[in-house]
């Protein structure tokens, strides 16, 4: 038992410099490609510390958005907005300053830290207890994490999901292009050279994605008993269609997924969640109290959670859908309009 | 017996594991010492595959139970079926943008820009 | 053994880590990118075994399904970057301009 | 004392990093990464203070009495999912300055600002507004 412990924190320091480094890295490259790539990396240890820190859940998070999602969508945006950094006109000796300062003063106070994995931490002390003593008899599922997230804090949860719900619509606001009809030819010109050149990949991918898609639907549906849960599930579930997206081109996706149906799940799934609430509310529960769902309290917890994880993953997934349709729907549309942005620029450089 | 079974098992994992790792280290070292972008890759496709198969096995054979050796097969079938097609691609993608391997006769295409200077220049 | 093998995976994370620093060229960095993700995979599964409840696989292939997408959508999209026109490197002698038209276009950026 | 505050010191130096990017380089993808870095620096700190000394994951099993803290791994599971989402926001963004300014550099933005005051009265209204948003955002 003592070497195992000791094993974890040499992992523990060693994931720990590794990001330190990375971070150093990431400060000191000028190429942003490189600074992307180093943040995927960066997200994929961080992902490993929360293994070794028993936060199988979080890592798990972490891995399909951390090193998934975030890093293709900054990679989309930079081929749009240019590859290289241009250096600072001024000194940064004021940054230096207030970050040496502000850095110190942190430092001084972690000496009032409980020490790491000390059983006695206040943080170990309130409510966590009651969580993992009383979660099986109270709501009845393994994992206490999904417990405390769907059933103990869920009303919580459920502002989580509008936040992402509002976040997707913040970015239909801001990139949504409106499209013609006879311009998906000229798409299709574009994209299919791409197409062309990756037979092996296609095919591949092409057996891939049904097995991704299902994996979604595991997570989603073993997270009462292992990691994962609806925010995982959705994010993977996400990631199979940009799969499809990025090997057959956007004209042919927006033929299998319909843009408006996607945008309805998406609202449909927050609804769905106030709904569950609602439910147990006329039944003469509190909001989010599940053990009215049913004539047996644990099963009325089991489909509460059940039904909310539903809500959840569809949000999720739709909304991650409908950010990278529109981050690349811009690309393209940047891509056949290049000129007339180009003059903008140089119009506004020029004058 | 089954005593000895148990140790057999346990041998043939350490066995397992150990290639791995060596692959593995010889594969970094690969990684970082080769000069062209062909090499790297050449030395990435033995931890990709190999290494990461003999790892797998080696935990295989550390736990037989069921559902674990079911989710180590499942990954070690992943790793088998992605890494190799990634490579292929990233391959593929890299030659097709116009890097060259570097070999002793393509010193000269490489050399293009210093020969457009020169040119100038005369 | 186990340990053994954890730790050399470490290791390779730290020389991938160094080469994607490096790089020189944007292919480099994607093949090392890629590396540490199958590195990932295998530190994963080792974690499990180590800390004494492999049951935690399924992020292990989360990650093995995630790298995959995330290469793909690095070279679809590194296609449409200038190749070679970079910010001090020394990548002069594995440079070739594939025509003149992309030349300019990096010029261009670079402006 | 070392091991047990090592995780604190590194988050620290993980979050002046990311604060650094934020303060002093002016590229606006830059900037995202270093909040980035920031972000996660948050995440460690969290599931540092869930880890007791030989428990494990929070999900149950029998034999095993000793579990980590799953509070905090609630709040940051959500976290990481809703900072993606604000991520995509800020990199819309930043796609929308782009095409209105031909430039995502901090200082570039701000010299044209200043430059198109007198001439342009509509469009610096309307740059004024993409800056106020990247503000808040």
């Amino acid at each position: 038992m003592k070497r195992g412990e000791l094993i974890e924190s040499l992992i523990n320091i060693v994931l720990l410099s590794l990001l330190v480094g990375i971070a150093i890295a990431i400060v000191c490259m000028k190429d942003l490609f490189a600074v992307v790539m180093l943040a995927g990396i960066y997200g994929l240890i961080s992902a490993s510390f929360f293994v070794v820190m028993d936060a199988v859940d979080v890592a798990f998070t972490e891995a399909s958005v951390g090193a998934g999602i975030s890093t293709l969508l900054m990679l989309v945006v930079i081929t749009m907005t240019g590859r290289t950094e241009h250096p600072t006109r001024h000194k940064p000796l004021l940054a230096i300053f207030v970050v040496v300062v502000t850095g110190g003063l942190l430092i001084y106070g972690t000496f009032d830290m409980p020490y790491l994995g000390a059983i006695d931490a206040p943080i170990h002390t309130h409510v966590a207890p009651r969580y993992i003593n009383e979660s099986m008899q109270e709501v009845g599922v393994p994992n206490i994490v999904t417990a405390v997230l769907a059933s103990y804090r869920a009303f919580d949860t459920f502002g989580e999901v509008v936040v992402i719900f509002t976040a997707g619509i913040g970015v239909l606001a801001l990139l949504s292009v409106v499209r013609r009809r006879d311009e998906d030819s000229v798409i299709d010109s574009i994209n299919d050279s791409m197409h062309e050149q990756h037979l092996i990949l296609r095919i591949v991918s092409k057996m891939m994605i049904p097995f991704i898609m299902l994996f979604a639907l595991y997570v989603q549906f073993h997270g009462d008993y292992g990691p994962g849960g609806g925010f995982q599930a959705g994010v993977i579930f996400a990631s199979a269609i940009i799969l499809y997206v990025l090997l057959f081109g956007l004209s042919t996706a927006r033929k299998v997924i319909n843009q408006t149906l996607i945008q309805l799940i998406a609202a449909f799934g927050v609804l769905f969640y106030g709904c569950v609430g609602l439910v147990s509310l006329l039944n003469g529960g509190n909001f989010f109290d599940y053990n009215v769902l049913s004539s047996d309290p644990i099963a009325g917890q089991h489909l509460g959670i059940l039904l909310i994880e539903w809500g959840v993953g569809c949000t999720v997934a739709s909304v991650m859908i409908i950010i990278f349709f529109n981050f690349a729907g811009r690309k393209e549309f940047q891509q056949r309009n290049g000129n007339l942005i180009d003059n903008i620029s140089k119009k506004n450089k020029g004058i | 017996m089954i005593f000895d079974l148990d140790i057999i098992r346990e041998l043939i994992s350490a066995l397992f594991l150990f290639m791995g790792s060596f692959l593995c280290i010889s594969g970094g070292v690969g990684i970082l010492r080769f000069p062209d972008f062909y090499t790297r890759m050449h030395a990435v496709g033995v931890t990709d595959t190999l290494a990461a198969a003999m790892i797998l096995i080696g935990l295989m054979l550390q736990n037989p139970d069921g559902l674990v050796v079911i989710k180590l097969s499942l990954i070690l079938l992943m790793t088998l079926f992605i890494n190799p097609t990634a490579s292929h691609a990233l391959a593929k993608a890299a030659f097709h943008n116009g890097l060259m391997p570097l070999i002793e006769k393509n010193k000269k295409n490489n050399s293009l820009p210093d020969k457009k200077q020169e040119s100038e220049k005369g | 053994m186990l340990i053994a093998a954890t730790l050399a995976v470490l290791v390779v994370m730290l020389l991938a880590i160094i080469r994607t620093v490096i790089g020189p060229t944007l292919y480099d960095r994607i093949l090392a990118v890629n590396m540490f993700g199958t590195k990932t995979i295998l530190l994963l599964s080792l974690l499990g075994f180590v800390m004494g409840r492999p049951e935690f696989l399924d992020i292990a292939i989360v990650y093995a399904l995630i790298n995959f997408i995330s290469v793909i959508a690095v070279l679809r999209y590194s296609d449409s970057f200038e190749f070679g026109s970079k910010t001090g490197e020394k990548t002069a002698e594995n440079r070739i301009p594939q025509s003149g038209e992309r030349l300019e276009l990096g010029n261009k950026e670079a402006e | 004392m070392i091991m047990g505050l090592f995780n604190d010191w590194v988050v620290v130096v993980l979050m002046m990093i990311g604060l650094y990017i934020i303060i002093a380089h002016g590229n606006l993808i830059k900037k995202i990464v270093g909040l980035t870095i920031f972000q996660t620096s948050v995440f460690i700190f969290y599931i540092s203070m869930a880890k007791i000394d030989g428990g494990t994951a929070p999900i149950l099993v029998d034999g095993v009495t000793q579990y980590s803290n799953p509070l905090p791994h609630v709040l940051i599971l959500t976290a990481i999912v809703v900072g993606i989402a604000t991520t995509a926001v800020a990199l819309a963004l930043i796609v929308r300055i782009k095409e209105a300014y031909g430039t995502i550099e901090e200082e570039e933005i701000q010299e044209q600002d200043s430059q198109h005051k007198d001439s342009h009265k509509l469009n610096i209204h309307n740059s004024s507004e993409i800056n106020r948003d990247k503000k808040e955002c």
